[in-house]
């Protein structure tokens, strides 16, 4: 399973970076949005999905599944969300100023 | 306002489902909670209720039932058919329901059943612009909706 | 017994997110893949819904309703974004 | 005092959320600001004083024991950086109080920087390892706004592959984290610490510095990670840009410093890397300020070379390239956001930052000219000011560990910063008096000139009179070189 | 003419307090089962940009007048304030504390100052959505 | 702290005073309140001076400054501390009051600028010679160079003034950074920056293999700062200084610090072949070269300049003859080796009053006749008699003509050049024989130039119209300095042994320390006439050449040498700054291209190659399913899924398609969070997406439909090469990750929130237990990220800077 | 096997069986509204079936009554159709075109009479 896993993750990585090597801002924060992904779902593969039941005590099992990465990535999703929040805008506000969203056109010239 | 005592207890009894028990406190909170959602959203509140035509309701309940098992049914047939053999169009229908809450029950009730969707609504919204998957003859489509849906649904608020 | 059907109607329920996501990726308008979206939302919610039995936990039952709720958000502010791009209106023009 | 430890992080946060209620009360957001940050540099003072004489101090938030719930942890090395952080915090407010507009100061403007400042202080004192990324994201979301806002076409362009560069970094640290917990399953650095120490020289664990190393040196912006950092640290005003220029870096360098010198101190195979890469970081950064001729530019991409100096000494690894490392940080904190200041000063009189549109400030303004040239000088390592002692220490811990190749290198560093420097004092300073700005007369410089005496004060006082900063320096270098110490305070072993 | 979508209207209406609802209801459900301020105040934001979506911004604004950006404050102030608690006993920050109160009629009341912490993530995350998403909206084209 | 601890900061310390001086007394010419700090100091140096005949005992004084680092300073001063000591203190002294005339007190004179260079010079370089610690020596050293490129910028203005100070600046800074290494590495191999104690350890350095490499480190240093070719083209350029500048600074004291240096570490290096070979070679190189190079000059401060270069490397030869006395017993206080260090240190002497003489009297007819090209001037003999005469002393003295003392160091010299022919160490036999013809050829040329110089200036047709003042003598303030060094000129020259065992011996002493028995001196006899010998044969020879080459002057001027109007060598220094400037910049446009695409290549190149090496070189490879978990069925669909629609993600070209993939993709990733039993997970990444979807929509709603990217096939490929090795080195890590944990599987931190959830947090969630309990601070900074997020896209959308505002 | 499971079973397999009708539909109806009547009411009465299995399983295997299962019964029947009619609604206003075998159309006989006898404001 784990193993199963990692190698999703690798393909999302795989994804991520080749629509961090485009030169649409929306296929840019598409790719940091995959590369998350990937990132949260490494995390939680290497604290070992042993069979358990979900970390709630009530369900009172033999065992439970690592809390800790469940709440690391929780926290990490949150954080992702506000920065790619807050990149969407400034994608949108870079769009309005250079009526461009070709990353190879915001290359910025000599004299600015 | 009786309608919106219901709405609370409906709340009240969404609560109960949502915890999953089934006690009398766990009403009262439910009932405070959306007491507190009602206060918050009372703007929206705008309408009335008449709680008499439960017998109608459920009548309105089992015709939906029948109906929907065999839109299902007619869905399927066209699905699993080698040729697509039909006829489809958006056709109007005027309706003599007053509240928007009747016409939207009507609207859904049409959604949900045989070969009708609908699709849009005029400005006063007592016209609804229906999408028939097959409409072979307008006015007899629009006659049975009268006859079945928009009747029971009066028979309910009236 | 149960285990078998569970592992068909998980099948079956695959099955048809697969089918809907050949929709939502053939389009041909974007109408078409909200519709196939919106249906992949309501085969999740059942898909999730037997998860519950499958691990043998009421946790998910959140979830589920979850993406009942979101499937229907989801839709009609994309529908609505299609309409005209403004999903939501000012409301003082 | 259990709760010291926390109060540099406590203070700005708690004070920058209640400036969001006071939005468009400008003075209560000065006062507030200022006493904030009068409040951080009494604390982390304090905290400093408290480190010295007793010995590492650690707080276990919500009483949670080590390793399991979050501890912030101050060793000499934190609780100094810390410490100079909040004085460079009170600098900079002081001098955007003098050039900001009042629409900025409207517009959350306070709470940013103080948040920045949080970010910065925990980064610092955090002793746990996911604790840290999230440190890094307040801080980072904070610089994001502060360079960005005013949302000036440049601003704009810039700031969005800086955001996208760090951001992507920052997803690899959450890699790199999975990677850390599934090795040794904690999260904690000290117990990390202790834990890569009962495996011994497990390869994994090495590669797994080399991905931190990716992490981290974006962050420090070294050699070929540091694209995010030139055009961006142009875009914002002074105060902000000696903030951004003098810390945030900084803030990356420390954490390579702590990592290598606590976790992943094993493997020489990393110090080898990072000796390559200090070169060529330092190398390639002073070119870029060679070929500029933008005040603000030169001084931006500098930051590369300099942070060059202190990768370099963190390969040399031994106890008095560590000293170098600290004390050519603390000397790199004070004289780059001095000399960002004076940029800013200049471009307030002319302007202008373009180097050819403006000449001879030293007949016009020779305080301004005479401040700078000291900053100035002091950053190409000339003695006696606080550039030459940090690389000194380095050279000497450089040639001792034979490492002559490099030490060249950064020799020839100085050489060029000290060109690229005289370029902006020779051009600008200095020739014939010319000024686009045709009311220059009415910028009043003393105003401007006042923030940035302390940081003069200290570079020269950090030469002058070293002796003391070095011991102190020897003092951390030693104690980062023995990380058991650091390691039986976080778990009271 | 002018079309109108009617149902979508009428039925939000009714959908926002079922949203509205289990958002509370995850909110408290955290400390046991999966929710929590931050999945509660999400749903809320939910429910709330469904009404958005359905009416327009300032028919809604009149309805619900919050200052988002206040709300962002208040609840990061309460979020601190609660850990800043046991600092005056002195505790370490955050320094949680727990007591099961019985109330009369409602029963035991498990009172902890996770809840106000808690509650203080909630309002944080209802603001930021909101205030993220009008603030686009209404900067417009 | 003693008084020779405040000889070198005294300076530092008056020119703290000065611009308050300067701007309290405007009327009162600043330089008159500098004027008796040189005066107090020369005299009380002089007092140091052996006059009784006893050995001058050598005296030390310390305190520590950075000790942690061996750095203190510690005040040594010997004969040769005490020679340049006294030529700093008495050279300034002269210098000041002829600045005073020179430099008119005028309101655009920013005078108190002058003299704290002026002051930070002196005092940096008295720092220099009296250091026996050399980090010390190289602080002073490297501020003598700062205030040397202050000074020749005094005037800013003028673009050559900036190109000077630049120059020089640059050559010595780097030359004195080179020192610092060659220090360093001494300091490695000794254990001390104390000249003292290095002296004292030489034979066991003398096999280190870092000995050479420090003494060629040291020797650029030297080399830069006393102007030895290579690096002498920054000296000509100095000459754009204020006059007074020149004469003290870039020909009497500070281009001697290198002279200084090498004589200071003879002591230390003074056995190896490498240094004789080196230190002569570049001397004579030097001293040819710049003979050579002052015909070419017009400007008379440009002849001085040039000669200055001459002399520093007629005297460095010497020093690098001198030093193989170390090969030789030294019997009755001379040897075949001593007479070259003999003649260095009587040189040094004689060439700072003749130069400096010489300098004042250029400045004198530049001042007064507002030109120094030799094409213009003319004649002058009678208009400044006083002038002309002070030069005659000075030109003679420097061409080596008795009685003055230029001739006497001049015989020496030839002296030195044939005895160091004549040794039989370092295989001198093979090349030691160019030693004299060297010396002769370039002594030819310095009597060439020097007749140029007085005859062009003052004899000839006097031009007035080519002059921009109607010329006259000077005033009686600006000749007292020249006077005085002229007489010092006669003096030593009639008297050379008032020099020998007050100055020349206690220098020779410090410089060859160990070579005498106790009580001994060297033997210093200074005298004119020495028979019909070898080098009176050669001054002959000299000024009959030389004479020749003056009468046929056009025709040497026509030569090829001579047809470019500057040093060659500039060529390398000018286009070596234009290739820096060219070549950096074209590194940076291949890195720093604007592009984010490109820093990501850069950046992930690096990931990929960093990552890679390690994962070979620790050879961390491995794949562990042992302990995989079971896979149902239906979890193989769920990945396939994702990896589909995540693949599927580049293709779209419909940004509304895009971003409803990435919602599915986001909606399959919660799927899969229910699936490996993270129900909080899951409902925090479905509401996450939708309101992501909503944020999409928003915003790419004014943003134009993606295109098709077209990249090169190059491109694409590398694109390709780069994701893929992303992704393997993540995935491979990972993999290597999780066998090496189920190698050596350690307990999880985790299993304590697992036990203590409940008991201790009265919670059953144990996620939400971490999140708001355990890692509360973590949580309480997420939704701070939040909250910083909302305010910024408030900010970012109604804030709107204006031009200009906000520096 | 039990009763339950089977009775659980059989909801389960109509549910799915329903499910991927409505999913061939979607595929096979030749424009966007032919395949909106699929999803809304195919998919959905599925989905109801599955989710109806399921609490029941709970309720009378686990003995837990699992509300929210009926509660997002519930919303789907009040939500589905809605969805569709704004799908549709969109897609009809954004001039998807209708199957070029279809008879009828009413709305946009309406509208285009509405316009004639309100001529737009722009043109005054
Ligand atoms: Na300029
Ligand atoms: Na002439």
């Amino acid at each position: 399973m784990e193993i199963l896993m990692i190698i999703t993750v690798g393909v999302l990585v795989t994804v991520a970076t080749y629509l961090l090597l485009s030169k649409s801002m929306l296929r840019v924060i598409i790719g940091v949005m995959i590369l998350s992904h990937g990132a949260h779902l490494m995390l939680l593969s290497l604290a070992g999905l042993k069979e358990g039941s979900p970390p709630l005590l009530g369900e009172e099992a033999a065992s439970y599944a690592d809390p800790l990465p469940q709440a690391l990535i929780l926290t990490a999703i949150v954080i992702g969300f506000g920065i790619t929040a807050f990149m969407l805008v400034l994608a949108y506000r870079t769009y309005k100023a250079h009526k461009t969203d070709n990353l190879d056109e915001l290359r910025g010239t000599k004299d600015d | 306002m009786a309608f919106q005592i219901l709405l609370n207890i409906a709340l009240a009894l969404i609560w109960m489902m949502l915890r999953g028990t089934y006690t009398f406190p766990d009403f009262v909170v439910g009932y405070i909670i959306g007491l507190l959602l009602l206060i918050v959203l009372r703007r929206f509140l705008e309408f009335e209720f008449y709680f008499k035509r439960v017998v109608a309701m459920a009548k309105l309940i089992l015709l939906f039932l029948y109906k929907l098992v065999l839109s299902n049914i007619d869905v399927i047939k066209i699905v699993l058919s080698p040729k697509m053999d039909i006829e489809p169009g958006i056709i109007a229908v005027p309706t003599k329901l007053k509240s928007d809450w009747e016409v939207t029950l009507l609207a859904n009730l049409i959604s949900l059943t045989p070969g009708t969707l609908t699709m849009n609504f005029s400005e006063d919204g007592r016209t609804l612009y229906i999408h028939s998957i097959h409409v072979p003859d307008k006015d007899a489509a629009i006659k049975e909706i009268r006859d079945t849906f928009e009747k029971a649904i009066l028979e309910v608020t009236n | 017994m149960l285990d078998i059907v569970i592992a068909i109607v998980l099948g079956l329920l695959s099955l048809s997110i697969l089918i809907c996501t050949g929709r939502a990726l053939i389009g041909p308008t974007m109408s078409d893949r909200i519709v196939a979206l919106d249906t992949i939302g309501i085969n999740l919610i059942g898909f999730i819904a037997i998860l519950m039995i499958v691990q043998e936990t009421a946790a998910y039952s959140d979830v589920v309703l979850l993406i009942a709720i979101l499937a229907f958000i989801g839709s009609v502010a994309i529908a609505k974004f299609l309409e005209g791009g403004v999903v939501l209106d000012r409301g003082d023009s | 005092m259990t709760n010291l430890v926390i109060l540099p992080i406590l203070i700005p946060l708690l004070i920058g959320v209640l400036l969001i209620f006071f939005k468009n009360h400008k003075s209560i957001q000065r006062v507030s600001s200022v006493l904030a940050v009068t409040a951080m540099i009494i604390a982390s003072g304090y905290l400093l004083y408290i480190v010295y004489n007793n010995g590492i101090q650690v707080i276990e938030l919500g009483a949670w024991p080590a390793p399991f719930g979050i501890v912030l942890v101050a060793d000499l090395l934190a609780a100094s950086l810390v410490f100079l952080a909040s004085i460079l915090a009170l600098v900079c407010l002081f001098f955007a109080y003098q050039t900001f507009s009042a629409e900025r100061e409207r517009n959350y403007f306070h709470p940013f920087f103080l948040f920045l400042m949080l970010g910065v202080n925990g980064s610092f004192l955090t002793g746990d390892l996911f604790n840290l990324f999230v440190f890094f994201e307040v801080m980072l979301i904070s610089s994001f706004i502060l360079i960005s806002m005013g949302a000036k076409k440049y601003q704009l362009r810039e700031s969005f592959k800086y955001v996208v560069i760090n951001t992507v970094s920052s997803m690899f640290f959450i890699i790199a984290v999975a990677y850390i917990y599934g090795a040794v399953g904690t999260l904690n650095m000290a117990d990390i610490a202790s834990r890569v120490g009962e495996l011994e020289q497990a390869g994994v664990l090495t590669v797994i510095g080399v991905v931190f190393l990716f992490v981290f040196g974006t962050k420090s912006a070294i050699f070929p990670l540091y694209y995010w950092l030139p055009h961006s640290y142009f875009a914002p005003p002074a105060a902000i840009a000696a903030l951004f220029g003098g810390l945030l870096t900084k803030v990356g360098v420390y954490t390579l410093l702590r990592t290598y010198t606590l976790m992943f101190n094993q493997d020489t195979a990393i110090f080898q890397i990072l000796l390559i890469i200090g070169g060529l970081t330092m190398f390639i950064g002073v070119l870029g300020a060679v070929s500029q001729f933008d005040f603000k530019r030169i001084l931006a991409v500098h930051i590369v070379s300099q942070v060059g100096y202190m990768i370099m000494g963190i390969g040399i690894f031994t106890p008095l390239a560590i000293a170098g490392v600290f004390f050519f940080l603390v000397h790199n904190i004070v004289v780059k956001s001095a000399l960002f200041l004076y940029a800013g000063i200049a471009e307030k009189i002319t302007g202008t930052s373009h180097l050819k549109e403006m000449s001879g400030l030293l007949k016009t303004h020779p305080y301004v000219g005479w401040l700078f040239f000291i900053a100035a000088i002091s950053l190409a390592g000339i003695p006696p000011l606080s550039g030459f002692f940090g690389k000194f220490a380095l050279i000497v811990a450089g040639f001792e560990a034979g490492h002559y190749f490099v030490i060249a290198v950064s020799l020839i560093t100085g050489v060029l910063t000290l060109f690229s420097m005289m370029k902006i004092f020779m051009t600008s300073f200095w020739g014939e008096v010319k000024i686009p700005n045709p009311n220059f007369k009415d910028v009043k410089v003393t105003k401007l000139i006042l923030p940035t005496l302390p940081l003069i004060f200290l570079t020269i006082a950090l030469g002058v009179a070293a002796e003391p900063f070095i011991q102190f320096s020897l003092l951390i270098g030693e104690q980062l070189m023995n990380p058991s110490e650091y390691i039986d305070s976080v778990l009271k072993e | 003419m002018k079309t109108r979508p009617l149902q979508f209207q009428v039925v939000t209406r009714v959908v926002a307090f079922i949203i509205l609802a289990f958002s509370v209801f995850l909110f408290f459900a955290g400390h046991n089962n999966p929710g929590g301020g931050f999945i509660g105040g999400l749903m809320t934001a939910a429910a709330l940009v469904l009404l958005y979506l359905t009416f327009d911004v300032k028919t809604i604004k009149k309805v619900i007048p919050f200052d988002y950006a206040k709300m962002i404050a208040a609840g990061l102030t309460l979020a601190i304030v609660t850990g800043m608690g046991g600092m005056v006993l002195g505790q370490p920050f955050l320094s949680q504390y727990d007591r099961y109160i019985t109330f009369p009629f409602f029963g035991e009341f498990h009172a902890t100052t996770a809840l106000p912490f808690d509650l203080g993530i909630y309002l944080v995350v209802v603001g930021f959505t909101l205030l993220v998403i009008l603030t686009i909206a209404e900067d417009g084209s | 702290m003693s008084m020779l601890h405040f000889i070198p900061l005294a300076p530092f310390i008056v020119a703290i005073f000065i611009p308050i001086l300067y701007k309290a007394f405007r009327h009162i010419h600043t330089g008159w309140f500098v004027l008796p700090l040189p005066i107090l100091l020369f005299i009380y140096l002089i007092q140091y001076l052996p006059f009784g005949g006893e050995p001058l005992t050598p005296i030390m004084e310390t305190i520590a400054w950075v000790p942690s680092l061996g750095i203190n300073f510690t005040v040594y001063l010997d004969g040769l501390s005490l020679l340049f000591a006294l030529l700093i203190t008495g050279i300034g002294a002269l210098v000041v009051l002829y600045s005073i005339y020179y430099i008119a007190n005028k309101r655009e004179e920013p005078l108190n600028n002058f003299y704290v260079y002026l002051l930070m010079f002196m005092g940096a370089m008295l720092g220099v010679v009296l250091s026996d610690n050399l980090i010390v020596l190289y602080v002073f050293w490297e501020l003598t160079s700062l205030a040397s490129a202050l000074l020749i910028a005094y005037w800013f203005h003028k673009e050559k003034s900036r190109y000077g100070a630049q120059k020089s600046m640059l050559i010595t800074v780097s030359g004195g950074f080179a020192m610092l290494a060659g220090f360093t590495l001494l300091y490695n191999m000794t254990g001390t920056f104390s000249v003292r104690e290095i002296i004292a350890s030489v034979s066991e350095i003398s096999t280190d293999m870092l000995f050479i490499p420090a003494m060629i480190l040291i020797l650029l240093g030297a080399f830069t700062k006393s102007a030895q070719f290579p690096f002498h083209i920054w000296l000509p350029d100095a000459m754009e200084a204020p006059t007074p500048v020149s004469a003290y600074l870039h020909s009497a004291t500070m281009v001697k610090a290198g002279i200084y240096l090498v004589a200071r570490f003879t002591p230390v290096f003074g056995g190896q072949a490498e240094w004789f070979w080196i230190v002569t070679s570049f001397g004579l190189l030097t001293l040819l070269w710049g003979s050579v190079s002052a015909v070419r000059q017009k400007d008379l401060k440009g002849i001085l300049a040039f000669s200055t270069v001459s002399q520093l490397g007629l005297i460095m030869s010497l020093l690098g003859i001198g030093s193989a006395a170390y090969q030789y017993e030294v019997i009755g206080g001379e040897s075949i080796a001593t007479v070259a260090i003999l003649a260095a240190m009587l040189h040094l002497f004689n060439h700072a009053t003749f130069k400096g003489s010489l300098f004042m009297v250029v400045g004198i007819i530049d001042h007064e006749t507002g030109t120094r090209d030799i094409r213009k001037l003319g004649g002058l003999m009678t208009i400044m008699p006083i002038t002309f005469t002070i030069s005659l002393i000075g030109v003679a003295s420097m061409a080596g003509l008795p009685p003055f003392n230029g001739f006497l160091s001049k015989e020496m010299f030839f002296t030195g050049m044939l005895s160091g022919a004549s040794l039989d160490v370092f295989n001198v036999q093979t090349l030691g024989f160019i030693f004299p013809i060297v010396a002769w050829v370039a002594s030819v040329f310095t009597f060439l130039y020097c007749m140029i110089m007085l005859f062009k200036t003052f004899t000839g047709k006097h031009q007035p119209e080519k002059l921009e003042k109607e010329a006259h003598e000077a005033p009686f303030g600006l000749l007292i300095s020249p006077i005085i060094l002229a007489s010092l000129v006669v003096l030593f020259g009639l008297f050379p042994n008032l020099l020998a065992y007050t100055i020349v011996d206690p220098a020779m002493q410090a410089i060859l320390p160990g070579l005498l028995q106790e009580g001994e001196q060297f033997y210093v006899n200074i005298y004119h006439w020495h028979g019909f010998n070898a080098e009176l044969f050669m001054t002959m020879g000299v000024v009959f050449f030389g004479a020749f080459l003056y009468v046929n002057l056009k025709k040497v001027q026509e030569t090829a040498f001579y047809l470019g109007e500057r040093d060659p060598l500039n060529w390398f220094y000018d286009n070596g700054l234009d290739g820096l400037i060219t070549g950096s910049t074209a590194v940076n446009n291949v890195q720093m291209t604007g592009k984010l695409r490109d820093y990501f290549t850069f950046m992930f190149a690096f990931l990929i190659l960093s990552v890679g090496y390690m994962l070979i070189r620790t050879g961390s490879f491995a794949f562990d399913i042992q302990n995989a978990a079971m896979i149902s069925p239906y979890i193989y669909l769920v990945v396939a899924a994702i990896i589909i629609s995540t693949i599927a993600l580049p293709f779209m070209n419909n940004r509304i398609t895009a971003i409803v993939l990435v919602g599915v993709v986001g909606f399959l990733i919660a799927l899969l969070f229910v699936i490996l039993r993270a129900p909080d997970l899951a409902l925090t990444q479905l509401l996450v997406e939708t309101v992501m979807v909503v944020l999409l929509l928003l915003v790419f709603y004014h943003l134009p439909e993606l295109k098709k990217e077209k990249f090169t096939p190059a491109f694409n490929v590398s694109n390709a090469v780069i994701s893929i090795g992303v992704g393997l080195v993540v995935t491979i890590t990972g993999l290597a990750v999780h066998a090496f944990s189920n190698e050596n599987p350690m307990s999880r931190i985790s299993d304590y929130f697992v036990e203590n959830a409940y008991a201790l947090a009265g919670g059953n969630n144990i996620v939400n237990v971490i999140l708001v309990d355990f890692r509360g601070l973590d949580t309480l900074l997420e939704v701070v990220v939040l909250g910083i997020v909302a305010l910024a896209v408030v900010v970012l959308i109604k804030y709107k800077a204006k031009e200009g505002e906000d520096v | 096997m039990s009763l339950i499971e089977v009775i659980v079973s059989i909801f389960l397999i109509l549910g799915a069986f329903l499910s991927v009708l409505g999913s061939i539909g979607i595929i096979r109806f030749p424009d966007v509204y032919g395949r909106l009547h699929a999803a809304t009411k195919s998919a959905t009465l599925g989905v109801i079936f599955v989710v109806a299995g399921v609490f029941l399983y709970f309720l009378v295997v686990e003995g837990i009554v699992v509300g929210k299962l009926l509660l997002t019964i519930l919303f789907v029947f009040l939500t589905a159709p809605v969805a569709a009619f704004m799908i549709g609604r969109s897609a009809y206003n954004v001039g998807v075109k209708m199957w070029d075998r279809s008879k009828q159309d009413d709305l946009a006989r309406d509208l285009e009479k509405m316009n004639k006898e309100k001529p737009k404001k722009s043109d005054f």
